[in-house]
């Protein structure tokens, strides 16, 4: 299969977006006007040092929070209010701890707008919870779940209704090695699958690579693009296998040679 | 069963709602075709409310509170007399009369003026037992506030309770209270409008049969048939004591014999000739009130009585005119 | 909001069976020494304004005989009922005016001052337009509840992590369902806190607005009872209410610990 | 989370995003001041409407005669030493409930199984009318001011008291945990991290508990009392003058919601942001 | 300098330790029994598949929880209610919210058995400010910090008062790969300096071996030890250039293959 082709329209759009903080009386600024352009089917992973803005742009896209300069357009439009066309695994994770974990992932099919039928919900529920590895712990209350299962719980609740665009926040931080690849290469299949946009925000530049179709280097805070590399490595890709491939160890060297800059700057090390 | 209910309302409980526990126990309501359920709201302004309210069809009410709520516009008119004499005295805790020397037997002018610096309970502001007090000293020219301390204290337990406590040298109220008071020792009755020493409340009616004319024009049947049965049984008590005493007992099982046969005789005293009310009477107690009154009160006689259920009553059952 | 948000009374609730049953007989012995005490004091130091358990556990019985029931059933019939009502009111109150901020900026001061407002010194209009019968104590109960639940609720609805509902309505769930899915559960400690306090005042209400106009129920029974200086009557029925009090706040317990299981983590 | 709930009764700030219409009016303080003088004015006209011809005069006095009977009051000064009974009881009987409920509760918290066993005993005292408990409150206290102080600490202690409780079961007890093990007594906890976990809860039973301490106040002058704001109603009520009885209920909701709002904006100052 | 002697007082010994959770009637383990003896000034790096019971183990070690079997000594004694010793950095970040950064890190100074003076207090916080690259945000309340940033608060937090032994879940976890590089440095050097004995949890492998100077790795759920590794590269470790070094990779592959194994079957793909 071909990399997502050009011609496919633009779906996210930042132009000149700035996002400041006020901060009893100071100004954080977290975001310096950056400008990028996302088209659909895209997945553009997004690297870059701890503080630089990462969850503020996702935020920004969905709807949580205004730009402070800039624009943020979904199809074409400015996003005001709540974008409910994307799905968003925050970086904290956000599950209600009141339902076991089979009904944290099931609660979008639940609603109204979806109206998906009991046994249809039963049935897309226990292959979620296959897919995340989590059989034998559905009817665990969050707070019965460590801190692994828990994200996979959220990236279960996230993935099952499909959303258009997918916004995800360091979704494979807390998983060991092994099951990040295995999530890696379902998140790639689903995706491509369902022909999802996706901004996956990921410290590991290994990852990035392995999964992005282009990744963004941002530099320390405040927030810019310091670096942009498409990854023509054609899909499907074997995460598994990828790191011994050329292209990827000539991409990881690259941009590493971004990143570690930015990093030693931004920590005042 | 099955007989239609009249919803009664009260404030407070004891000897001066006799007549009507006298007319429940003794069937007089029954015979008259009735039930009735009595409601003790506790304390006068909600009795009018339940009246005008028309959740209560009649209420035994002080005659005086019936004019306070008359001068301000609430309608009610009074449609039997239920007792003849005002059933309120002053008691005084025995370190009370050690210390101002009062005593019994005095002339009344005598012991207002010894009354002096005490503290004084009345069950609340603008009650009967505020009116009396205060009646008292004003008739002998002695300001209440000047030279009292007048402490509402309530009704139900508290009053006695304060007097044990030591909370107040004396309160102004009816029997029972006063005898258990007397009875038990805590202190002694000073002033008893029974021994006719109160010239001012002479001829004064205490409680009436209370309602509305809303009541009167809606319910005519069960006003009359309260004011029948009420008047049924002043004539049982009246004429057969002994009998009466016995059927109203058990209502206050938990009393001892002494402070109830007190209380009847007390009680026996103050029972009416006739449920009629006068005009003489009203006339009389606007003036008792109007000793305290800033503005004198001038409600009429004939908008705050209604006569006719009395009148028809005592004819009827009485043979009187 | 986590799971594990449980300081020490979790471990009173993560009771094991045996634990419970522990907790059941200290109870009843703290209740029967109480009782005892109460016993033996009144016959050392006398008792005319205490009265006595063994005379009130007498005069139980014989009013169990009579009436007793009726004025049970009248004063938790008003309690129930206004209970079910004020929660109703105050919760849906509570919930909308905790998440629409206009709202609350306009209304939030009227109900401060409506809930102001001594009730005690309104009971004649209670009783002017609610009538002496059960109406205007469950007016009275609801009332009492009604604001109890809603600053309770409300504080409940201010307290919830934003980012929970914001999950919820990414995922494009309606006003209703958020409210259902997210907001009602999420506010539970607080609206259960609320129940749990609003119970006691619903039974004081009850009892209150019959002390103040009424021919059944409890209240009646202690104004009674006051009114002839009758101190074990009096006693009688306050025990009877502490009784109904202690029951009907177990029963709430009972519901909360199961609606919060999730707040008791497993060990 | 407990923390991010600081705002309680305070109404969450816009996060600075464009608002429309009706709520952007009302959110600016001088449009807020107005909507709400404008309902305040549409209320008190219906009221002086109403007064005398929906509702008897005798029943609801008309807001222009209540206005009139205060300023008679606070011009001949006769109010005072009514305000001041009223303000002291309600006032000393607050803090001390407030002190107590918070205390216990804190107490109990540490204390699981004591809790379990006494809870219910609370729960049920507390459901007896305080009303029927006068003849024992004066056979103790007596009916000057200290029975009134009582009364009050007692009903604001039972609302702390659940209010502490259940905020403390509400906070996360890993914070706590982290805290232990660093060392900390529990003296420490409790001023480190209960205490301020719960305060939202606290401050909630705060306020909800003012308007019951009044209320209490109020109970405690009318059953027993010459003096105070509920005597002053009481007084009013006996000669069936509702002017009076308004005008004195006026007074009392006047203070309370002042002194509710005065708990809510101390209560806003010292929220931590989200 | 050479590796931690193995004459050093055992400090923390776990023997047949397992630990059952009972959830609503069904139980679950989450840990087998193990034997494990960590010595005093060791550096033990735990790694194993998400769920297999890692914080299991630690809360364990601090207290937080009792054994269903088996006993976890500590100094030769049981382990019985908070294990006051050990200063633990919890996966889940649980910072007082109502106070800021600063306060947060300081927070544990103020209390009475050290009674650290106001100026010392002071002069400390702003050292591990600086130490992890929060400059800047120190009056920051956690809710105005990114993600990463709280991680680092909550680092600061825990190393500031110097326990004796440190028990860290995934204290990297949310660090971009340069800042992560940064921090092991740093604790590498303090816990030698300070001569602290670590309990480290961490997904990433060569973190680990990096790192450690044991590696335990976990099977999957419920935890057993599939393997322990002596890694005996000297200290002071270059953690930034080890990577290439000879040794590290001959560990990475062997325990990588133990590792890789494992999350397969845990995660029932
Ligand atoms: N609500 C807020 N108030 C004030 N400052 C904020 C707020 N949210 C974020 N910031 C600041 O904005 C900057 C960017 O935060 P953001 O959460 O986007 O970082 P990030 O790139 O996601 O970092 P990380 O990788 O650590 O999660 C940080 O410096 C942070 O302190
Ligand atoms: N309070 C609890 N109640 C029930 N089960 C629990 C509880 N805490 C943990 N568990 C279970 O114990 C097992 C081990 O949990 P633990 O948190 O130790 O895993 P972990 O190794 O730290 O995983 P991760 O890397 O995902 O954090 C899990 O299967 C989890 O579901
Ligand atoms: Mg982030
Ligand atoms: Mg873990």
């Amino acid at each position: 299969m071909e990399p997502v082709s050009a011609a496919l329209p633009e779906k996210i759009n930042f132009s000149g977006v700035g996002k400041t903080f006020f901060v009893r009386g100071t100004e954080v600024q977290a975001l310096q006007p950056i400008d990028l352009a996302v088209r659909a089917r895209e997945f553009v992973a997004l690297v870059g040092p701890s503080g630089c803005g990462k969850s503020t742009l996702l935020n920004l896209v969905a709807g949580l929070l205004q730009p402070s300069e800039g624009s943020v357009t979904y199809d074409g439009k400015p996003v005001q209010g709540l974008n409910f066309r994307v799905g968003y695994m925050t970086q904290k994770d956000t599950l209600l701890p009141w339902r076991s974990a089979a009904d944290n992932i099931g609660v979008s099919l639940e609603l109204h707008c979806r109206s998906v039928s009991k046994a249809e919900r039963a049935e897309r529920i226990a292959a979620m919870v296959d897919l995340v590895g989590l059989s034998g712990f559905e009817n665990h209350f969050p707070g019965e779940l460590s801190g692994g299962m828990r994200k996979r719980v959220a990236l279960a609740r996230t993935l099952i209704y499909e959303p258009e665009t997918l916004l995800m926040d360091e979704p494979f931080g807390a998983l060991d090695a092994q099951l990040k690849l295995v999530m890696q290469d379902q998140l790639q299949r689903i995706t491509q699958d369902r022909k999802m946009t996706v901004l996956f925000v990921t410290h590991d530049l290994g990852e990035a690579i392995a999964i992005g179709d282009r990744v963004v280097v941002f530099s320390g805070r405040p927030g810019r693009i310091r670096a942009i590399r498409d990854v023509t490595l054609p899909r499907p890709r074997d995460v598994f296998r990828m790191r011994f491939s050329e292209e990827f160890s000539r991409l990881h060297e690259e941009l590493w040679d971004e990143l570690k800059d930015e990093v030693v700057k931004g920590t005042d090390i | 069963q099955g007989r239609p209910k009249i919803t009664a309302a009260q404030a407070g409980d004891g000897f001066q709602f006799l007549t009507q526990q006298l007319a429940i126990k003794a069937g007089f309501f029954e015979k008259e075709g009735y039930d009735v359920e009595i409601a003790d709201v506790g304390s006068g302004p909600r009795v009018v409310a339940a009246l005008m309210g028309g959740s209560a069809v009649y209420s035994g009410l002080g005659l005086i509170n019936l004019l306070n709520a008359r001068a301000q516009g609430g309608e009610l008119v009074a449609v039997a007399s239920e007792s003849s004499l005002i059933d309120i005295q002053l008691v005084l805790s025995n370190a009370a009369i050690a210390k101002t020397g009062i005593d019994a037997a005095m002339p009344i002018d005598e012991k207002i003026k010894r009354l002096k610096d005490l503290r004084i309970s009345i069950t609340s502001p603008g009650s009967s037992t505020d009116t009396m007090l205060r009646t008292l000293l004003r008739a002998r020219s002695i300001d209440p506030d000047q030279v009292l301390k007048v402490i509402p204290t309530g009704g139900g337990s508290n009053m006695l309770a304060a007097l044990e406590k030591g909370a107040s040298d004396g309160f102004v109220w009816g029997a029972p209270q006063t005898l258990m008071a007397a009875n038990s020792g805590i202190g002694k009755i000073v002033i008893d409008p029974f021994k006719a020493e109160v010239p001012e409340v002479k001829g004064v009616p205490y409680i009436v049969i209370t309602t509305t004319m809303d009541t009167i024009k809606k319910k005519p049947e069960m006003v009359r048939a309260t004011v029948r049965a009420m008047t049924r049984a002043m004539q049982f008590a009246r004429e057969n004591p002994e009998e009466a005493k016995k059927v109203v007992r058990p209502a206050f099982a938990e009393m001892d014999d002494k402070v109830f046969n007190q209380a009847w005789d007390n009680y026996y005293k103050a029972i009416p000739e006739t449920p009629a009310i006068s005009r003489e009477e009203f006339e009389r107690t606007k003036t008792w009130l109007n000793i305290t009154s800033k503005k004198p009160l001038t409600v009429g006689y004939d908008e705050s009585v209604y006569g006719k259920f009395a009148d028809e009553a005592a004819a009827e059952l009485l043979k009187k005119k | 909001m986590t799971g594990r948000s449980v300081v020490s009374t979790d471990q009173a609730v993560r009771t094991k069976a045996g634990e419970r049953r522990a907790v059941l007989v200290w109870q009843i012995a703290f209740g029967l020494g109480a009782l005892a005490l109460w016993e033996l004091t009144g016959r050392v130091f006398g008792s005319t304004w205490t009265s006595l358990p063994s005379q009130i556990a007498q005069r139980l019985l014989l009013w169990g005989g009579t009436d007793l029931f009726r004025h049970v059933y009248v004063t938790l019939t008003e309690v129930f009922v206004g209970l079910a009502l004020g929660t109703v009111a105050g919760v849906v109150a509570g919930l909308a005016l905790g998440r629409t901020q206009t709202l609350a900026l306009v209304l939030r001061p009227i109900i401060v001052t409506l809930y102001s407002v001594p009730l005690v010194t309104m009971a004649p209009l209670l009783i002017l337009w609610f009538g002496l019968e059960m109406e205007s104590k469950i007016v009275l109960v609801t009332v009492v509840v009604f604001f109890l639940m809603f600053f309770n609720t409300f504080a409940g609805v201010q307290s919830i992590d934003p980012l929970l509902v914001t999950t919820l309505d990414l995922m494009g769930a309606t006003t209703l369902e958020r409210y259902r899915k997210v907001i009602a559960p999420a506010a539970m400690a607080w609206i259960f806190s609320g129940i749990k306090i609003a119970l006691p005042y619903a039974l004081s209400a009850a009892t209150t607005g019959e002390l103040l106009g009424g021919s059944y129920g409890l209240g009646t029974l202690l104004s009674r009872a006051g009114s002839q200086f009758d101190m074990t009557g009096l006693y009688t029925a306050l025990i009877v209410l502490l009784v109904i009090g202690i029951l009907l706040s177990e029963g709430v317990a009972f519901v909360e610990n199961h609606l919060l299981r999730w707040r008791h983590v497993a060990e | 989370m407990a923390a991010r709930s600081a705002t309680s009764m305070r109404v969450r700030a816009g996060d600075g995003q464009p608002q429309g219409g009706f709520t952007a009016l009302v959110t600016s303080l001088p449009g807020l001041i107005i909507a709400r003088l404008l309902i305040l004015a549409v209320f008190l006209l219906f009221w002086e409407y109403a007064s005398g011809t929906l509702i008897s005069r005798f029943w609801v006095s008309a807001p222009s005669a209540i206005f009139g009977m205060l300023v008679t009051w606070f011009t001949d000064g006769s109010i005072w030493p009514h305000l001041e009974a009223t303000l002291l009881a309600m006032g000393v009987g607050y803090l001390i409930g407030c002190g107590l409920g918070v205390g216990c509760g804190l107490m109990l918290g540490f204390l699981p199984m004591v809790q379990r066993i006494v809870m219910p005993y609370v729960s049920g005292l507390y459901a007896l009318p305080k009303i029927a408990l006068a003849p024992l409150l004066v056979i103790i206290l007596g009916i000057d001011i200290p029975s009134k102080i009582a009364l009050v600490a007692i009903t604001t202690m039972f609302l702390l008291l659940y209010s502490t409780l259940d905020g403390i079961r509400d906070v996360d007890r890993d914070l706590v945990q982290t805290l232990r093990l660093m060392g900390a007594t529990r003296a420490e906890i409790i001023r480190k991290v209960l205490i301020p976990a719960t305060l939202p809860w606290i401050f909630t039973g705060m306020r909800v508990a003012v308007r019951y301490a009044f209320t209490a106040a109020v109970l405690g002058e009318l059953i027993a009392a010459n003096q105070g704001v509920g005597y002053l109603i009481e007084a009013n009520a006996g000669l069936y003058d509702a002017t009076g009885v308004f005008a004195g209920v006026f007074i009392i909701v006047v203070f309370s919601v002042a002194m509710t709002e005065l708990l809510t904006r101390v209560e806003g100052r010292r929220a931590p942001p989200a």
